[in-house]
């Protein structure tokens, strides 16, 4: 196999291995900007894949359970706040909103732009988290966390098989809290995002890929709740019940 | 004094289908295995380099060669696995007529009741020529019913019943193994299959599955022991759901808040019937209450069991061979417990198993059970 | 890359991505999942009257068109090669492998074994074990008598 | 051998000039541990993988011992369990699923595409340190009392019943998982992104293509075992109900979940022993390999399949009748590609060059091996007979003819043969020859005799069977092969060590072998190539005639 030199990338990178250079800042195992970006992109969604089969099989195990106990699951559903988890919903929206358009600003370098967005994208966050919190807390007043001390008490449920319901609360948290770990690790990557614009760190004002990767994984935060929202929050009343419903829809 | 068997007996129905089926893979697979390995010698040695083997023309590619080794293997394999489901499709589908077996599995023991309410443990007779059908739960974890001589197998899980069915065809004492791993005694949790003529059978069934004889006190206290499944978790060493029972009479026991009690029988009697009042230190308040649920008699006999210093780790080897000879018909069965044992908070917290090993136990059982087999 | 770092940015993302999209483009998207989101609301509200499959039919459809716009547009998939597209829909794609898994559920209740059926009457099985294992601490049972077949099977 | 050795390497033998390679570029401890450098990242992860392979075998030895006696030798049956726990645990996850991508792999994926280094550097680095971090909580559970569920965690047991470090050691796992998805991603990036000009898709060598179907499987398959474990520890620690049959969830579900990932592992194992058992025969042949294409694409069947088989561990475990004659026929469908692949191989020999050297043993070892372990399975494949053989003996021959006879053949075959180019070093060349003979002799032995057990109905994971001694001669047997095996496994250790201090210089490439990773010098310097190679040739292009012909002459003009 013959060999030669690519030119104008043959010079010696013994030792400085490490160190990026260059404006866009392209790391000694790229011939350049645009292997580097194409990697980075694919990259990013090899790892959105295995995302999306991490909580595949969780949604898998609540597809499961949901269609084997959809009456019980229904009625200890009603306990979840359907408006909350709108709020929730639409604030990630917001977010992701928020997010796309601080990649676009990055596309224009608008380095205040960017960082006004991003800093709307914490504070949807945290608005997420906080009405998260205040979700959790509420669930664990009326001991409706699975484990021993789970309720005794089916009025609250409406009457759902309390063991059903312990599964669906099981999975609530399970699926909710794992989709909460995300957005707090979103929350951390944007900050450090937001730090380097701060700093006009050449990696980020001289090319929006990494502003763009960030704002790939948040999309895809906000992709999970949306399936969440609805399965956990807005469970159609299954038909052996609907005979006994007293109202129209979900309450 | 070494054998050298090269085959599991084949006892059942399915054993000739399965074993004919078998030889035949084997067949494929050795023959494969042979043509593969002579000819990579072969090669090996013909085209070592420097031999004056004939080079000319190397090919690299070969279509036709590549379809033939792509489309005879699966061809192979479609007639294989054809044949394969056809008596799988047999192996799940029981006749209507079969005889249906209850068969519950628990750690570590099979419990065995035959359609008119006789029960055994550890042991399962059969009549010759009658297709039997065993349902099968699990009161724990999942264990697997796995008879060698049969070709059956089937795993028992908990919450949900599980079936498997044959019909023995040769007279005999086989192996019975649980076969899916199921905790620290799994290699033990098995016993003998014991397939008799259909008479035998019947006056096996009619004798309540032995000669009925009088039993002491202890040792009825023995079989209430294991009736009622305090074994399940009193059986054996000190582990993570109960303490030991074994020499337990006398000893002074610690209290979860640090009281000590003399283990009489004013305190034993309490700790059947009313197990929340006092828990050890070390355990978790799982045990549920048996007060009437047994009559005073039958805790007498347990007392009398308790107090007589039986260390109740042999009773599940032990109770099928030297207690199942006198072992009758047990009316409530273990099934009674099984709520208790599937509470979810009956989970130990913080329990401190002891590593005290049952090998001499289990030596033991192993010669019990041969006496008990004479 | 001696050029500037916006003509190498050009360059390197000549055919995917690095077009700046009008501002609209982001506002309509998110137009539409509101939509969607309040879409999805209203049909949870709404009576079907008994036919539980449609309401699930539909607040899942909302869920995957929402799904598809913010991978599409926001995620910009829009605008990427072949192989990133590639990619962005791998892991959507091998998802129904994985529920092959729930086709195991729906077919083990066709086998010949009416002991499967834990709430099965014909069963003779010990009526202490029949009684109390599948309900070891409901008070309560609204609805274990109209359980679906396939609910009964484990 | 090649005779021509290139500039030596500097300060071995005072000579003024220092040759930089990625050995000599840095010697402190921090310049290794923090290193981006794929090939010292192999070398680190070779190292923790010898580790955690010693550790696995020391357990193997303690359940051959123990097995020898009927009612046991040493071990109390709790210990016993934890023992083979500690042994699947370990091999698997820590081993198996590892060794050949993260230490070969990772050396001579970049060299053979022509990159400068992975696409990823540094989740590189991260990926071995979050392997290390598993392995040390699966090493701290060992230690904290150990771990009794068997290596595959089976529901209710692990999440209600057992009370050892179970939590521990999943989270380990968990890690470890990390480890290989990072090295997935960065496999599946690189041979998208980072092949040298024209390096085409059908000009990579075939490790290339094994390690590719590889990575695939490993970000589709990883991340689902991952959460199903994560559901295990949480059902342990906050009483998630989960798979618990008390609440009515399904134990078994918890099985499907797991095999969805376990089964192709099987695969992450053994494919990049294909691809290595690839380069080795048609650079020991001397001749182009035969049915690239074929072998290449067989690869990827083998990774997309291998997602559709996961039921067949599961035909006794109350699965759905007709889920598992599903299975059953695509394992058989599965079956072809990996028969592809070894005829492929044989029709490679025919008419070559072929040099016996140790990694030609271990090849050859190796389609022997794996043949068996291949055709075993269709017993395993065809539910009637697999109800009889699941978790029997039978099972555990099977699958060590599988995972030791082929992947560790593989692997030390593939270690024997790029050794040069990793340490500049040849080893002893006739006590490596001898060595293969004897992992192969012994291997047999001490696999062969279970097949008979399997069928006579032993169960796996038994510590007593006094009650059926008919079976002792067979783990007799079994256990004197251990023996020789552990030997055959711990020999090479000390003589390739060996070799780095007084090992001849091995040169460029001392095989003559064919393949961007022969172009540049041994040991590589730190970014692989001097310059960007610019790939013009067909891979393997070997002239076997030629080479012939050339030693013939030269072997008459010797005598003349």
């Amino acid at each position: 196999m013959a060999s030669i030199t690519h030119p104008g990338h043959g010079d010696g990178h013994h030792g400085a291995h490490d160190e990026h250079h260059g404006p866009g800042g392209v790391f000694h195992q790229y011939i350049d900007l645009e292997q580097q970006n194409d990697s980075y992109i694919v990259g990013m969604w090899t790892f959105l894949v295995t995302e999306v089969m991490f909580f595949g099989a969780l949604f898998l195990i609540y597809g499961l359970y949901r269609y084997a106990y959809s009456q019980d699951w229904f009625l200890a559903h009603e306990h979840l706040d359907y408006v909350m988890g709108g709020v929730n919903t639409f604030n990630l929206l917001v977010s992701s909103l928020f997010m796309a358009l601080a990649v676009r600003a990055a596309q224009l370098k608008d380095r205040k732009v960017v960082l006004r967005l991003l800093g709307g994208v914490m504070v949807c966050a945290a608005i997420f988290m906080v009405i998260k919190y205040f979700e959790y807390t509420g669930k664990f007043h009326e001991n409706l966390y699975p484990g021993p001390t789970f309720t005794k008490n089916a009025e609250i449920l409406h009457g759902a098989n309390l063991n059903k319901a312990q599964m669906f609360f099981g999975l609530y948290f399970a699926m909710t809290g794992l989709h909460g770990v995300h957005v707090v690790v979103g929350m951390l990557i944007i900050g450090k995002l937001m730090h380097m614009w701060w700093k006009k760190n050449p990696m980020v004002t001289e090319d929006y890929i990494p502003t763009e990767l960030v704002g790939l994984y948040w999309h895809f935060v906000d992709l999970v709740w949306i399936f969440l929202y609805p399965l956990f929050y807005l469970m159609p009343r299954p038909d052996a019940l609907a005979a006994h419903a007293s109202g129209g829809g979900g309450h | 004094m070494f054998n050298f068997p090269m085959t599991p007996p084949a006892a059942s129905n399915f054993a000739g289908e399965h074993d004919a089926l078998f030889y035949a893979i084997t067949f494929l697979a050795v023959l494969f295995t042979l043509i593969v390995s002579f000819l990579v010698v072969f090669f090996a040695l013909k085209y070592r380099r420097g031999t004056k083997a004939d080079r000319s023309r190397p090919m690299y590619e070969n279509l036709a060669l590549e379809l033939s080794w792509i489309i005879i293997p699966t061809i192979l394999g479609l007639a294989f696995f054809g044949w394969g489901t056809k008596v799988y499709i047999d192996m799940r589908t029981p006749p209507k007529d079969a005889m249906e077996i209850f068969v519950i599995g628990k750690q570590w023991m099979w419990h065995v009741q035959h359609p008119n309410g006789v029960r055994e443990n550890n042991t399962l007779h059969v009549p010759m020529g009658k297709p039997v059908k065993l349902t099968m739960i699990s009161q724990d974890v999942i264990h697997a019913f796995y008879i060698p001589a049969f070709r059956v197998q089937y795993m028992v899980v908990p919450g949900r019943y599980t079936q498997m069915w044959f019909t023995p065809t040769k007279k005999g004492e086989y192996h019975l193994f649980c076969n899916m791993y199921c905790g620290t005694q799994h290699s033990e949790m098995g016993g003998r299959v014991v397939v008799l003529d259909p008479r035998e059978y019947a006056d096996w069934l009619a004798n309540n599955g032995s000669k009925p004889q009088t039993l002491t006190v202890a040792q009825a206290g023995e079989k209430i022991f294991n009736k009622v499944g305090c074994n399940n978790c009193h059986g054996g060493a000190d582990n993570q759901r109960a303490p030991s029972l074994a020499g337990i009479y006398g000893k002074t026991r610690v209290m979860t808040d640090g009281a000590r009690y003399i283990a009489d029988e004013t305190y034993l009697r309490e700790a059947i019937l009313r197990p929340s009042n006092k828990i050890t230190k070390g355990y978790i308040n799982s045990m549920s209450a048996y007060e009437g649920q047994l009559t005073e008699e039958e805790v007498v006999s347990l007392l009398a069991y308790i107090k007589s210093g039986a260390n109740p780790a042999a009773s599940e080897p032990a109770m099928s061979s030297a207690l199942a000879a006198k072992e009758s018909r047990i009316s409530e069965g273990t099934a009674g417990n099984y709520v208790g044992a599937m509470q979810f908070n009956s989970q130990r917290a913080d329990a401190t198993p002891t590593k005290r090993g049952n090998k001499m136990n289990a030596v033991g059982a192993m010669a019990a059970e041969k006496v008990g087999d004479q | 890359m001696a050029s500037s770092p916006l003509q190498a940015a050009a360059h390197a993302h000549g055919d995917h991505g690095h077009h700046v999209q009008p501002l609209s483009f982001y506002f309509k998207t998110g137009a539409v999942l509101t939509v969607g989101m309040i879409l999805t609301i209203a049909a949870y509200k709404y009576n079907w009257g008994g036919t539980y499959i449609i309401a699930n039919v539909i607040a899942l459809t909302i869920a995957f068109v929402k799904a598809g716009f913010v991978v599409w547009n926001f995620m910009h998939v829009k605008f990427a090669s072949t192989l990133g597209k590639m990619f962005a829909f791998l892991g959507f794609l091998w998802l129904p492998v994985l529920m092959v898994i729930l086709v195991d559920y729906g077919f083990r209740n066709h086998e010949q074994s009416p002991s499967f059926q834990l709430n099965g009457e014909e069963t003779a099985f010990p009526r202490q074990l029949k009684s109390k294992d599948h309900q070891p601490n409901s008070p309560n049972s609204v609805n274990t008598q109209n359980r679906t077949p396939y609910g009964r099977a484990f | 051998m090649s005779t021509t050795v290139t500039t030596p390497i500097g300060g071995l033998d005072g000579s003024p000039k220092v040759e930089q390679n990625y050995l000599t570029n840095g010697h402190t401890l921090k310049s290794w541990l923090l290193t981006t450098d794929h090939k010292r990242i192999a070398i680190l992860y070779l190292i923790s993988i010898t580790f955690f392979f010693g550790l696995g075998g020391a357990f193997a030895g303690l359940i051959r011992y123990e097995l020898i006696a009927p009612a046991g030798n040493v071990l109390e049956s709790e210990t016993y369990n934890k023992v083979f726990s500690a042994h699947g645990i370990i091999m698997v996850f820590l081993f198996l699923v590892a060794v050949i991508p993260a230490t070969l792999g990772n050396f001579l994926l970049p060299m053979m595409i022509g990159a400068r280094d992975l696409a990823f550097p540094r989740l590189n680095l991260l990926s071995w340190y979050l392997f290390n971090a598993g392995g040390a909580l699966v090493l701290a559970a060992l230690v904290n009392g150990g771990v009794d569920t068997g290596w595959t965690f089976y529901t209710p047991y692990s999440s209600l019943y057992s009370n050892t470090n179970v939590s521990l050691a999943i989270t380990g796992i968990f890690l470890a998982g990390f480890a290989s998805i990072t090295t997935g991603m960065n496999f599946i990036v690189t041979v998208h992104k980072m092949r040298a000009p024209g390096m085409t898709w059908f000009r990579l060598p075939l490790f290339v293509w094994a390690n590719y179907a590889t990575a695939v499987v490993m970000i589709l398959g990883t991340p689902v075992v991952a959460i199903t474990l994560l559901c295990v520890v949480f059902e342990r620690t906050f009483k998630l109900p989960i798979f618990s049959p008390e609440l009515g969830g399904d134990p078994v579900l918890f099985q499907h979940l797991f095999w969805f990932y376990s089964h192709p592992a099987v695969y992450i194992m053994i494919l990049p022993a294909f691809g290595v058992i690839s380069e080795l025969i048609t650079n020991f042949s001397r001749k182009r390999v035969f049915g690239y294409h074929f072998i290449a694409f067989s690869s990827l069947a083998i990774a997309f399949l291998g997602f559709l088989v996961w039921g067949h561990h599961m035909f006794v475990s109350s699965q759905s009748m007709y889920q598992s004659i599903v299975f059953s026929l695509i394992t058989y469908l599965l079956a072809v590609p990996s028969a592809i692949k070894i005829f492929n191989w044989t029709a490679t020999m025919y008419k070559g060059n072929i040099r016996l050297d140790a990694p030609m043993i271990y090849a050859i070892a190796f389609m022997g091996l794996f043949t068996v372990g291949g055709v075993t399975g269709l017993h395993l494949a065809t539910v009637s007979t697999d109800i009889h053989l699941t978790a029997t003996y039978f099972i555990v021959a099977h699958f060590h003819y599988v995972m030791v006879g082929g992947t560790i053949t593989a692997f030390l075959g593939g270690l024997h043969f790029w050794w040069p180019k990793m340490t500049g070093r040849l080893y002893n060349e006739s006590v490596a020859k001898w060595n293969a003979v004897l992992v192969f002799v012994g291997f047999n032995l001490t696999f062969f005799p279970q097949f008979v057990m399997g069928f006579m109905g032993m169960p796996r994971r038994y510590h007593y069977y006094y009650f059926a001694p008919e079976f002792q001669p067979y783990h007799l047997m079994s256990s004197a092969g251990a023996t020789a095996l552990g030997l055959g496994f711990a020999v090479p250790i000390f003589y390739l060590v060996k070799s780095l201090f007084t090992g001849e210089k091995a040169g460029a490439n001392p095989w003559g072998a064919h393949g961007l990773e022969w172009e540049t010098q041994s040991p590589p310097i730190t970014v692989n190539f001097e310059t960007v190679p610019i790939v013009t040739d067909e891979v393997y292009d070997f002239d076997p005639v030629g080479e012939h012909e050339e030693l013939m002459a030269k072997l008459a003009g010797a005598k003349s």
